[in-house]
């Protein structure tokens, strides 16, 4: 069983300087409330590995604004211009990787895999720096395992053991980061007693969460 | 017609029936509006759901449904919802069938480029490189010249997307397909000649055949 | 929409020699039927992918009773007499991989990686003749992809476009060698009208199927 | 009390609440049913199921719900399904606390050995070796000699499991923790001496402060 925690509370456990993992794509999925929490606690320096940094004002965007964020690991950050602003006035440091990358990098940390080998990237200055290893004559790059301190995970639905359920294109990189964090805090729009979400429909399995984010004023 | 939609149609007919279709965002979604009715496809987002449906009704948005531009989609009967990790997966593992993607530069060789411009415009690739390197069949649609200068070129100047040759090439001029030997014309657009189109393209333009005029249905 | 084929028509498909992946964890979640009829048209010198050859009458094991393999990749052949008396006669090729090894190396196959590196059968026999690859100060075996000429993936129910769903510890390997293999065959206990699997309910998206095993007769 | 109720007695007091547990098949099993009411820990089986649970009543037994040996189980409320890949990825990304394996050799190193005697016994290594890689804490559970000969040796002379140093040994006579400096007699059982332990391990038994009585509550 876990103890639901308030936006603030989960705040709190996230240092300045942390690495965190947030779920969303444009914002779809992301762990809203959570968001909003690190922004009232004027968070700062943050790494913030994501697939995109949303646009201004919605999601990740609103880290953005709040200067809270020093370094982003992304693979899109077109839509945000706040993003591209700090990057080219050199406030903020981004690392740009393509979005299958990004996500088996995450989930070669979530699943102990010390790498893997793709051929994305190859030829392209994503390969710069990077090794290069030939497997039965075809060359790959050697893609290195990302983690987070924390992972901050949207989602539809949680049980009281955190079993979690999400919905239609609000998976995206939510159910990969679960895996890869020391500290997961999932924030649901709705938390059921055990049993309401049946074992097969459980995506991310609630031993791998640490804290619920208690559900939201109605 | 406009050249979107001029575009837009004669890529439609690249579409097989019974396959997954990944769109990219802008000129290549429209391609889905020029579908024959016979011809059922699952459209792919990036961002996770096999079997992209249309616009929903007023007022019944779902936020947790969008495309990969956050837009508001449905789903068709038969989607599937997919995390990230799956959709890669099927994007680089070749069981995408076809991916449609804008461009900023193809090149003799049939290399892509269409994710940054150095020093003015760095988006970040999404999910494009990973496209061109994994997907069964790719087609670049986009408008053949950039105020007036070719964007089909000897070799790209701005950064490529991946190494792999791009499978055809749609603009509103023409239709060209890159091979081993260099860039071949296939079809022109009614009303120009092989020479208006040679005018306007920065690369040798192989013409093996008299090309056809370009379809659009 | 797929057609609906029979366990005959299925076998006929699948040549002898061919490379199988199949599904199931001690015959748990295997495709029964399709594994009957493989038999029964007496294939000869399959290579199996699997978890693990089953018992004697069971599952992957009547292939073994029937001498229809002549190469098995799996993790465990224990509970297998006959396996083991074929291996030690000569007449049945074994790799034996460590099974979280075997599945990753089914996922890379399936998802496109050239490989994946695990700490997973260092200093063990399992590292013999395989190169080592140094990340971040660790070491890690290079494992590379597999795949199939077919998969055959046993589930719980299908859709009429194929999309599938398992049931508790009937998944195992089911859904990911439907990544990976050229023809994937899936028989599921049911077939329904499309809609009755919710999209979040799906496991394996039809796209990835290409037959579906016509239901069984009742 | 038999030797292996004393060894399962024993290992579950190692076994932490609200955690997740892997037990090996055979005498590893036994310990879910030694641990006290209020330790609340979920059982994974490496065949697919988070919240593994006992025996099912006579005649609802399930085909798709059975433990790594094949045999019928229940899930406890609260229980998940997963694949092979996302349950070798819990073992191996450490989401696995703790696992209890059976061992037949463990060495000096820590090292074990339990999944193949050359030309006797080749099953196949299973999920042994990714459990023993990458769980948090590895205990073996194991009789403390075979026909009277020692299972904790200087040098494993069978193939190893893995290169990880197990994190404690359990059998009916000792509980002995393998530390850098070899392997550390924590607890003797009732009514034997050190000497006595020695006399059965094949590997040099450190001491450092008196063990204590082996502990079965």
């Amino acid at each position: 069983m876990k103890v639901a925690i308030s936006p603030a509370e989960a705040a709190a456990l996230i240092p300045d300087g942390a690495t965190l993992l947030i779920g969303g794509f444009m914002a779809v999925g992301s762990p809203h409330r959570l968001i909003d929490a690190l922004v009232a606690a004027e968070r700062k320096d943050l790494t913030i590995i994501a697939n995109d940094t949303a646009m201004p004002g919605r999601g990740i965007g609103k880290l953005i604004t709040a200067r809270a964020v020093r370094r982003v690991v992304a693979s899109h950050i077109g839509l945000n211009p706040e993003t591209q602003a700090q990057m080219i006035a050199g406030e903020l440091e981004v690392e740009l990787v393509p979005q299958g990358t990004l996500i088996e990098r995450i989930r070669a940390g979530g699943v102990g895999l010390g790498g893997v080998l793709t051929a994305t990237g190859l030829g392209t200055p994503v390969a710069d720096g990077k090794r290069q290893i030939e497997v039965d004559g075809k060359t790959y790059l050697l893609e290195t395992p990302l983690r987070g301190d924390f992972a901050l995970v949207g989602c539809h639905q949680a049980d009281y053991v955190g079993n979690l359920e999400y919905s239609l294109t609000a998976h995206n990189f939510n159910p990969i980061i679960a895996l890869a964090a020391d500290v997961v805090i999932a924030e649901p729009r709705s938390i059921v007693p055990v049993g309401v979400i049946p074992p097969d429909a459980v995506k991310t399995p609630g031993i791998l969460v640490d804290h619920l984010l208690e559900r939201a004023p109605s | 017609m406009n050249d979107k939609e001029r575009i837009a149609r004669r890529v439609a007919l690249e579409v097989e029936r019974d396959t997954l279709v990944n769109l990219g965002i802008g000129l290549p979604s429209l391609v889905a509006n020029y579908l024959p009715d016979d011809v059922h496809v699952f459209f792919q987002a990036e961002n996770g759901v096999i079997g992209l449906g249309a616009r929903p009704p007023e007022g019944m948005e779902d936020p947790d449904l969008t495309d990969a531009g956050g837009g508001f989609v449905t789903a068709v009967p038969g989607a599937a919802s997919i995390d990230s990790a799956m959709s890669f997966g099927l994007i680089r593992g070749g069981h995408l069938d076809m991916t449609v993607l804008g461009g900023l530069q193809v090149d003799s060789h049939g290399h892509l480029a269409n994710w940054m411009v150095p020093g003015k415009m760095v988006p970040g690739m999404g999910g494009a490189m990973d496209l061109v390197a994994g997907a069964r069949k790719v087609v670049v649609a986009m408008v053949h010249t950039a105020k007036g200068a070719p964007k089909i070129v000897p070799d790209c100047t701005l950064p490529l997307t991946a190494l792999r040759r791009v499978d055809l090439i749609v603009t509103e001029m023409a239709v060209i397909e890159p091979t081993e030997d260099g860039l071949v014309l296939r079809e022109v657009a009614e009303g120009l000649s092989v020479d208006d189109v040679r005018a306007a393209t920065g690369a040798e333009l192989l013409v093996p055949v008299a090309p056809g005029q370009m379809r659009l249905a």
